[in-house]
């Protein structure tokens, strides 16, 4: 999907008979270099065949087929992952591929990395069946049994009997994860849009698929999708206005005219070229468009619903691995497109930071429903990574690229472990449910305090790494007072992640308390992943630290 | 005519979008609004397109619309399920998460 | 011969750690063990006093050097001792007395199942005293010093389950540490002074150092002194300490620990000698104390009380002997000592009443007790007229010199300070005399009274039931307590002859507190006379009031003064209102404090985050379009901003 | 590459820790046993160190140095100076009869309904010894990095330690008292505490963690040994605010630590919540790691700084004496009345460091060996008496002293140390920190000795209302102490005695690291006056 590409093409056909240019008959083909970008082709051939399996493959065999493929998929793409950074994509051969489209370069493969690693981790915990009571006989995860039945209407209850499953949820994931996986590679803007909008409409669609409570699922949905088209309609409009601007949507000539490299095409445009209006405020609509995907603060307020009301496993995905994403584009934006606006932009993400940690962190204090405490949780680390990010030094890019990775397997494996903690209405998120946990199951509460504690940014467990390496870079980069506002923004947020562990050990279990159920091997995977990942990235995070450090560098 | 001109519609169309988002309450209503956002965009591409000469933002005005009509799958998919389950395509009712 | 300088200490502390750790099973021997330990030091100490005899006057100070203690930069503290003539007079009066008191309570301890820890206390005092006249620096001393307090604690708490005692023994700790504050600040002074605490530099150099430092060292000393020898104002804890058991308060409480006091300052002399504003401080306080305890002393009906008075009072001589400077050390010792052996008896004497008179203390139910415990009546006699200072009795020659040497320090002092001796002189054969009268003369007030509320349970509670007694059986006590007593009285009669014959004690002492002969304004002889005659006089009058009419039983109301002293002169209860109660008012409003500011602030900080997050949640109202209003500002804001920064 | 030695102090009681825990729920006697044993090969170790160390060699010893983590400038050294050995063997020493004396305070509840996973003894012994480990390390870390990760994770097991168990009475006549309803409110008692006690120390954390990233930006690496080489041959130079601020940043968390007035409210809430071993664990060993610190890092890193703060440390330091025993007179629960002793008594740490004299820090440094005894013993004998009536508050004992005279007695003997008793080990270190405050800041001094008298007040009151007096009708069958007890107790008393009277192996051992911390801050001893007239 490369603008020049096609428009060589055009250009070629518009105008015949002009010197030295090639003949009609021949038509030069746009270069793909199909292998580097196979990890995303894997993932979308995945996907395409995983709606070919729900077309053909029997009812009974589908669960089956889709985690299989999808399992498979990723893993086969982060082999290719692999295979590309070890073929010294990531450091030496770093170049501009797709004809411009996509940036093959290191903070590309660490972040694609990443983000199958925790795709797969994530598509476990969609797999579940084990812990929903079975309904009329058959395993159940946890998706609704027919999206389009009315809750608690008939058409859900015979759904139910005929034990339908929406094994859909598969194919879907694999394209959000598709789109993610070119969202931080993006290389123009166009590409970055197309990336955002393949990303967010598979996710609107899980939001609304939970089997348990469905109409806040629902709703979430469609909060959601509202707001999110609402904020990608600004994206596209920073787009335009940048394209009017510069003249192309490339990353690279963009960031050319604004450095002033180039000359504007004609004098007849002085008045729109390099206007610095058009710039400015193109850029500022398309830094709200990721902002909103982070959850930054102004543009977090979907985060707690949605988090709240989307199936727990797709909470975990989306706040894992599209946070990801979406930093990862923000880091290529803000230090390969604007660099030059440098002393525009950071002003004022000073203040973006500065309200997004404290923010998150204490309107968590008082939050009372688990699921929303992760997801205010999430905006105050939000609030730190784009500490990182503004730091605008390669050693920024890193510890950002550090903190993501090790950020996104804790979070995964702590909504893992909420999805355990159940009682007759699904899973028990109110925390006054959360009493005594400690007392019931000791395991996995010890689990979720490791969980809460490396959120929390206690020492010995990758938070701490992952905040260290933050500060330490935006320290580095003279934003010492962010580093001071951070370390009292996580003093603050200690005080709720505590009250959570003050509540699993330290209150007696009610009697009428939630059960704990038993996971099947998926779950307890992602969960064991995610304290695996956390313990060693606390204890000895060297050797990730040195691979985050040599990704660090963007191709331009 | 002055190009520029068709900028201020493309914005004039845009923000007329964007407060209809803020102001109206049906949903479906709410998500013309945003079409109606996209479309300025387009506008605003092909305005651009024109006066630089180049078709990038013709073409991306195509994909536009595509993304656009995916979006009205996905979107208009939501609401009628919303719909159904609540007899209600306001916004403001589906308000169940909150604080 | 220094090697056993040493052992002279161990033995007694060798005694403390047997009987306090050896448990039930030395319950029998436990008392000999102690006893035969303490009699063992005494021993040594007899060859020590030997071996110095043996040498000439000079080079009679040995040196033993066990380990240094506490070696940090230039501060070095040594576990050392010195033993010279000072010391060594010290030595033979505690280990001789104690020992002798030792022995007196095998049998007046006899029904206490505690006896043995009673024996472990007393050695371990022994010890602690030894180690504060042995201590060879100022440091070590503070060891002994604050050990000899403990030891006072233990005992005058020793019926730890009358609440009377328990508090008593605190109080006399507590006022103990407020002198000892004083020591310890004495010493830091002498370190930043002269680098070191031990006594040979810093005396050595005292000439070195300005007179202002030597009078803050003189000072805090003297308030150390003060602690622990009772001395105004610190004086209060004394009377209570009578709690304790007799033994105790004749052997701590009269005879040795109470005079460490004067043992400090006359060690000090060389300090002293460089601050004349902190000698006559020093002289003040012995004067005002000479006559405080003096009238408490008249006042009391409890004897042992009475006596504390007077012990207060002989003390005050002593503090103001050593505050004349050369010209009086060698008579506070010589007080001290002969003072050591009339107290003590005096002391078990009232011990062997009460023993007789079922606990009973009130002197005014007493009476007429001469026939019924000779021996008793015979030593407490000859401890009397000693005390009273009859002519010829130990009492006599040391008090005389005192009152000597306040009349020769000249000029008014000297008559003031003579004056107030004399008086002092005349006060105490009164109120001496009072006790002899009311305990062993007049008709038996006891007869037909059942004796309540024991003061001295000995063995408890079997000895509650003994004290409900109808009526007491005077009778005299055991062998083993009238014995010391004998002992005690033949030092009371002859030790003051010995030592003023051809001035022995004074030659004695000389080499180490140095001596001038004091000049009175008035001849010696008159001196004599004077205090002979304020004696008969004090004697006479007591006998007008006690000895020609009948004792009321119930004391009568008496005069202001009379009530005034009754109650230690209101010390106490100026203490009470000054320091108990503010302390309480204190400390409580700091708790108060504490957890509502101190802790508030914190809690408050906490408090506030909260209600913030709980003002700030209600944005999140759960509707999709004031989200999207709230994302439109931002965006607004962020482009504002953005412009904004350009254009700045 | 010799033995390592340091690492294997802290890896046994790390590994004692993973075990301990492993043992299944039913074997509760085995991990007592244990862990235990662990503790005391721990000791063993330590007593090794000990004797490895030379007092006259260089200024670390034993040292190990591996790469950690390069891209944070992190090694994994260790080493230890004077101070730090001695502090190590304290720690190892403590432990042991901290779990002995814990022995049944962790045995689940007879009404607790049977579970298979839930293993709370298991898991106290664990975490006791997983702090022992971390303190251990903290003791030896001379990389400002790793000391201030073991700093913070140390936080984490003396939480659970203290929000997870609570005080009971053994004997089944006062249990009535301790369990039923206030147990509730007991546990909500403790957990607030817990909170308190985390929130407190991990704030002061958070601000050290600005500090030591601070101190990166400015110094490009942790190595303590570095950064002081730098700073003394001149080639690193601060700017004189950053080097307050960042020195203040270090000081807050060791002060909220230590603790230092008026950041100490978090200590008499969680030793009077704790049990008494853990509240020895917090107070002995624990808290000692801020006072360590002072002297490692304030002073080293930061000397300009550290002048410059002192006489408002002084000041403070002095409140806290003075403050703390006033509001020691002034408790009712015998065991928050120890906690503001204890506080009254980090004041004379504190004030002993910042004197900046020798006698001033060997004082302090063997003030926090004395005081980590001391406070044991005197802690641990109330514990029993706890333990025997099940409450904590004073006006429920009297006469105690008669049924039990034993246990009477030690805990007389541990209130003298307290009250620092000369021939008992504290009085040596309290007099070096008064004569070592005197030396410089007499008034300061003076005003401190107030302290020693206060202290005689809280502890003979405190002895005077439990012990003496007529014995009260609850504790007539109070039993006197058990052999375990006794076997606790009395190493602990010999050892006071000992140190009271032969303090010299350690004063050896410390001086010479004084000396060195004393250089770094280019101070010497004041000259006494007649030397100095002559």
């Amino acid at each position: 999907m490369s603008v020049t590409a096609v428009h060589s093409l055009w250009t070629t056909t518009a105008a015949p008979g002009s010197p030295g240019v090639p003949a009609i008959d021949r038509i030069p083909a746009p270069t793909i270099e199909y292998a580097q970008l196979a990890p995303v082709l894997i993932v979308v051939g995945a996907a395409v065949l995983g709606i070919l399996v729900e077309a053909f493959v029997p009812r009974k065999g589908r669960y089956h087929a889709q985690l299989f493929l999808s399992v498979v998929a990723l893993a086969a793409a982060f082999a290719a992952v692999v295979a590309l950074a070890a073929g010294g994509y990531g450091t030496t051969k770093k170049h501009i591929a797709a004809m411009g489209a996509i940036a093959m370069d290191g903070p590309t493969l660490f972040l694609q990395g990443t983000i199958l690693l925790a795709s797969i981790v994530a598509v476990f915990t969609f797999a579940e069946r084990r812990l929903d009571p079975e309904a009329h006989g058959n395993r159940v995860d946890s998706f609704v049994a027919q999206a389009a039945a009315v809750p608690g209407g008939e058409g859900e209850k015979a759904a139910v009997k005929a034990g339908l499953t929406t094994t859909e949820v598969f194919p879907l994931a694999l394209f959000a994860v598709a789109g993610m996986l070119v969202f931080p590679a993006a290389n123009d803007l166009l590409t970055l849009f197309i990336a955002l909008e393949v990303l967010s409409l598979p996710l609107y669609l899980l939001c609304a698929l939970a089997r348990r409570k469905r109409l806040m699922s629902q709703e979430a949905a469609v909060k959601y999708f509202l707001l999110g088209a609402f904020s990608s309609a600004f994206l596209l409009f920073g787009i335009a206005l940048l394209y009017g601007y510069a003249g192309s949507v490339s990353y690279a000539r963009i960031a050319e005219v604004i450095g002033g490299s180039v000359q504007s095409v004609d004098p007849a445009l002085a008045d729109t070229m390099g206007n610095d209006a058009l710039l400015l405020i193109g850029a500022a609509l398309i830094l709200m468009g990721l902002l909103f995907k982070v959850g930054a603060v102004p543009f977090h307020m979907w985060t707690p619903d949605v988090y709240q009301g989307a199936p727990t496993p797709v909470t975990g995905f989306m706040a894992a691995a599209t946070k990801v994403a979406a930093f990862g584009a923000l880091l290529r934006l803000l230090y390969v497109v604007l660099p030059g606006l440098r002393w525009d932009w950071r002003p004022v993400m000073w203040a973006v930071v500065i309200v997004t940690m404290l923010g998150g962190a204490i309107v968590a204090i008082t939050q009372t429903d688990i699921k929303r405490l992760l997801a205010y949780s999430s905006i105050a680390h939000a609030g730190f990574i784009l500490a990182g990010v503004i730091a605008a030094t390669p050693d920024g890019v890193s510890s950002v690229l550090f903190y993501l990775a090790a950020y996104s397997f804790v979070t995964i494996g702590a909504f893992a472990v909420v999805t355990l903690v159940r009682d007759a209405g699904g899973e028990a998120t109110h925390l006054s449910k959360w009493a005594g946990l400690g007392r019931r199951s000791p395991l996995v509460a010890a689990v979720f305090a490791v969980f809460l504690l490396a959120f929390a940014g206690i020492p010995l467990t990758s938070g701490f790494s992952g905040k260290f390496a933050v500060f330490k870079a935006a320290a580095d980069g003279g934003a010492g007072v962010l580093v001071v506002v951070g370390v009292i923004a996580s003093a603050i947020a200690a005080f709720f992640y505590i009250r959570v562990i003050v509540l699993m050990f330290f209150s007696e279990p009610k009697p009428e308390g939630p059960t704990v159920a038993v996971p099947s091997a998926l779950t307890t995977a992602a969960i064991g992943v995610g304290v695996v990942v956390t313990l060693v990235l606390g204890v000895a995070p060297q050797y990730f630290l040195e691979l985050a450090g040599q990704a660090g560098g963007f191709v331009r | 005519m002055n190009p520029v001109y068709y900028l201020y519609l493309a914005s004039l169309l845009f923000t007329i979008g964007a407060a209809g988002v803020l102001i109206r309450r049906n949903a479906i209503v709410l998500f013309m609004c945003v079409e109606l956002m996209l479309n300025a965009c387009n506008l605003a591409f092909v305005t651009f397109a024109r006066m630089h000469g180049n078709l990038d933002g013709q073409i991306i005005a195509f994909f536009t619309m595509v993304v656009a009509a995916a979006e009205v799958v996905v979107g208009l998919a939501i609401i009628v399920s919303v719909f159904r389950s609540r007899h209600s395509a306001s916004v403001d009712d589906a308000s169940l998460m909150k604080l | 011969m220094e090697n056993l300088i040493a052992p002279l200490i161990a033995a007694p502390l060798l005694g403390a750690a047997v009987l306090l750790c050896g448990g039930r099973r030395l319950d029998r021997a436990g008392h000999w063990i102690g006893t035969v330990l303490a009699g063992a030091s005494f021993v040594i100490g007899v060859l020590l006093f030997a071996d110095l005899l043996g040498r000439g006057a000079e080079d009679r100070t040995l040196h033993q050097h066990l380990f240094s203690w506490i070696p940090v930069g230039s501060f070095r503290a040594d576990i050392a001792f010195q033993l010279d003539q000072l010391s060594m007079t010290f030595v033979l009066l505690i280990t001789g007395v104690g020992t002798l008191i030792h022995i007196y309570s095998i049998g007046y301890m006899e029904h206490d199942e505690r006896r043995r820890r009673f024996f472990g206390y007393l050695n371990l005092f022994l010890a602690a005293m030894l180690l504060l006249v042995l201590a060879d620096n100022y440091l070590l001393l503070y060891m002994g010093w604050e050990g000899v307090g403990l030891a006072s604690y233990l005992l005058i708490g020793f019926w730890q389950h009358k609440p009377s005692a328990a508090t008593a023994a605190k109080k006399a700790f507590l006022v103990n540490r407020v002198g000892d504050l004083g020591l310890s600040i004495a010493i830091m002074l002498m370190f930043t002074t002269f680098g070191t605490f031990a006594f040979g530099p810093v005396l050595g150099a005292a000439g070195d150092a300005s007179e202002g430092k030597l009078t803050a060292i003189g000072l805090m000393l003297l308030l150390a002194a003060c602690g622990k020898s009772a001395q105004v104002p610190l004086q209060s804890w004394l009377g209570d300490a009578m709690e304790g058991p007799t033994p105790v308060s004749a052997l701590i409480h009269a005879a040795t620990m109470v005079t460490a006091g004067v043992y400090l300052i006359t060690r000090s002399g060389a300090i002293f000698n460089g601050a004349p504003d902190a000698q006559l401080v020093v002289v003040v306080v012995g004067a005002v104390t000479l006559l405080f305890g003096a009238i408490v002393g008249c006042a009391k009906d409890d004897i042992k009380k009475a006596l504390a008075g007077s012990t207060m009072s002989q003390i005050g001589y002593m503090i103001l002997a050593a505050g004349l400077g050369p010209i009086g050390y060698v008579f506070a010792i010589m007080h001290l000592v002969t003072h050591g052996f009339f107290k003590a008896g005096l002391f078990l004497g009232a011990g062997s009443v009460m023993h007789g008179m079922n606990d009973e203390v009130d002197m005014r139910k007493y009476g007429g007790l001469r026939k019924y415990m000779p021996v008793t009546f015979v030593t407490f006699g000859l401890g009397y007229l000693a005390i009273i200072g009859f002519p010829g009795l130990s009492g006599f020659f040391s008090k005389d010199k005192i009152i000597e040497a306040a009349f020769a320090k000249g000029g008014t002092e000297g008559w003031i300070l003579g004056g107030v001796a004399l008086l002092g002189a005349a006060i105490t054969a009164f109120y001496m005399t009072r006790v002899m009268l009311m305990t062993f003369f007049g008709e038996e007030r006891w007869r037909g009274r059942e004796t309540a509320s024991p003061a001295e349970p000995s063995a408890e509670p079997a000895a509650e039931e003994r004290g409900r007694h109808a009526e007491p059986h005077p009778h005299e006590s055991p062998k083993s307590m009238t014995i010391p007593m004998v002992v005690l009285a033949f030092g009371s009669v002859f030790a003051g002859g010995l030592f003023s014959f051809g001035d022995s004690f004074v030659r004695w002492l000389e080499p180490v507190t140095g001596y001038a002969h004091g000049h009175p304004p008035i001849s010696a002889a008159a001196v004599t006379t004077a205090t002979v005659v304020a004696l008969v006089i004090g004697v006479a009058v007591a006998w007008l009031m006690y000895g020609r009419v009948p004792v009321p039983v119930t004391a009568p109301r008496g005069s202001l003064l009379t009530r005034a002293a009754r109650r230690d002169l209101l010390q106490d209860d100026f203490n009470h209102v000054v320091l108990v109660r503010g302390g309480e008012h204190l400390t409580r409003s700091l708790v108060y404090v504490d957890h509502t500011l101190v802790d508030g602030v914190v809690n408050g900080t906490a408090a506030s985050f909260g209600g913030l997050s709980g003002r700030l949640r209600k944005l999140q109202n759960g509707y999709a379009r004031s989200y999207a209003v709230t994302m439109f500002g931002g965006t607004a804001v962020l482009i504002a901003a953005t412009l904004l920064m350009r254009a700045v | 590459m010799s033995f390592p030695l340091l690492t294997a102090t802290a890896a046994l009681p790390a590994l004692g820790a993973i075990a301990t825990a492993a043992v299944p729920a039913a074997r509760r006697t085995a991990a007592k046993w244990l862990a235990l044993l662990f503790s005391l090969g721990t000791l063993a170790l330590a007593v090794v160190a000990l004797v490895r160390f030379e007092p006259g060699g260089a200024r670390y010893q034993l040292t190990e140095s591996h790469a950690w983590i390069a891209e944070f400038g992190v090694r994994y050294e260790l080493g230890v100076d004077g101070i730090g050995v001695s502090l190590l063997a304290l720690t190892a020493l403590l432990v042991p009869f901290v779990i002995l004396a814990g022995w049944h305070d962790a045995d689940p509840l007879e009404d607790a309904r049977p579970n298979r996973r839930w293993r709370p003894t298991q898991g106290f012994f664990a975490l006791i010894l997983a702090v022992e480990a971390m303190v251990i390390l903290s003791f030896e870390a001379t990389d400002v990095f790793l000391f201030y990760i073991l700093f913070e994770a140390m936080l984490i097991p003396m939480y659970f330690l203290i929000g997870g168990f609570g005080d009971r009475a053994a004997p089944a006549q006062f249990a009535a008292k301790a369990a039923g309803a206030g147990d509730e409110a007991a546990a909500t008692q403790r957990s607030y505490a817990a909170v308190k006690f985390l929130l407190y120390n991990l704030a002061g954390g958070l601000i050290m963690l600005a500090a030591v990233i601070g101190l990166y930006v400015v110094a490009g690496t942790f190595s303590l040994t570095e950064i002081a080489e730098a700073r003394a041959n001149g080639s690193l130079s601060m700017a004189t605010n950053t080097e307050r601020l960042l020195f203040l940043g270090f000081f807050f968390a060791f002060a909220v630590k230590a603790p230092l007035w008026p950041l100490h409210t978090w200590l008499p809430n969680a030793m009077g919540e704790a049990t008494a071993p853990v509240a020895v664990l917090i107070t002995a060993v624990v808290d000692k790691v801020g006072t360590f610190a002072m002297l490692r890092f304030c002073l080293q890193l930061f000397p300009e700084a550290s002048k410059w703060a002192t006489p408002a440390i002084l000041v403070l330091a002095l409140i806290s004496i003075v403050y703390g025993a006033l509001l020691a007179v002034g408790q009712r629960d015998m065991k928050r009345l120890i906690a503001y002793a204890s506080i009254s008594h980090f004041g004379f740490i504190i004030m002993g460091i910042f004197a900046m004299t020798s006698q001033g820090q060997s004082g302090a440094t063997l003030y926090m060996i004395n005081h980590g005894i001391s406070t044991a013993a005197l802690m641990l004998v109330a514990g029993f008496l706890i333990s025997r009536r099940g409450s904590r508050l004073i006006a429920d004992y009297g006469g105690v002293q008669k049924v039990a005279p034993v246990l009477a007695g030690t805990f007389l003997i541990g209130g003298l140390a307290t009250l620092s008793l000369p021939g008992l080990s504290p009085f040596v270190s309290e007099f070096l920190v008064l004569v070592g405050t005197f030396s410089r800041y007499p008034v300061i001094g003076v005003i401190a000795t107030l302290g020693i008298v206060l202290a005689a007040l809280y502890v003979l009151v405190l002895y005077q209302r439990t012990m003496t007096g007529p014995v009260k009708a609850e504790i007539r069958t109070m039993p006197d102490l058990r052999v375990r007890e006794l076997v606790v107790v009395a190493p602990l008393i010999a050892l006071l005695l000992f140190l009271g009277v032969y303090p010299k192996p350690l004063t050896q051992i410390v001086d010479p690291a004084v000396e060195h911390t004393l250089s770094d801050v280019q101070k010497t001893d004041p000259k006494p006056e007649v030397e100095a007239a002559r």
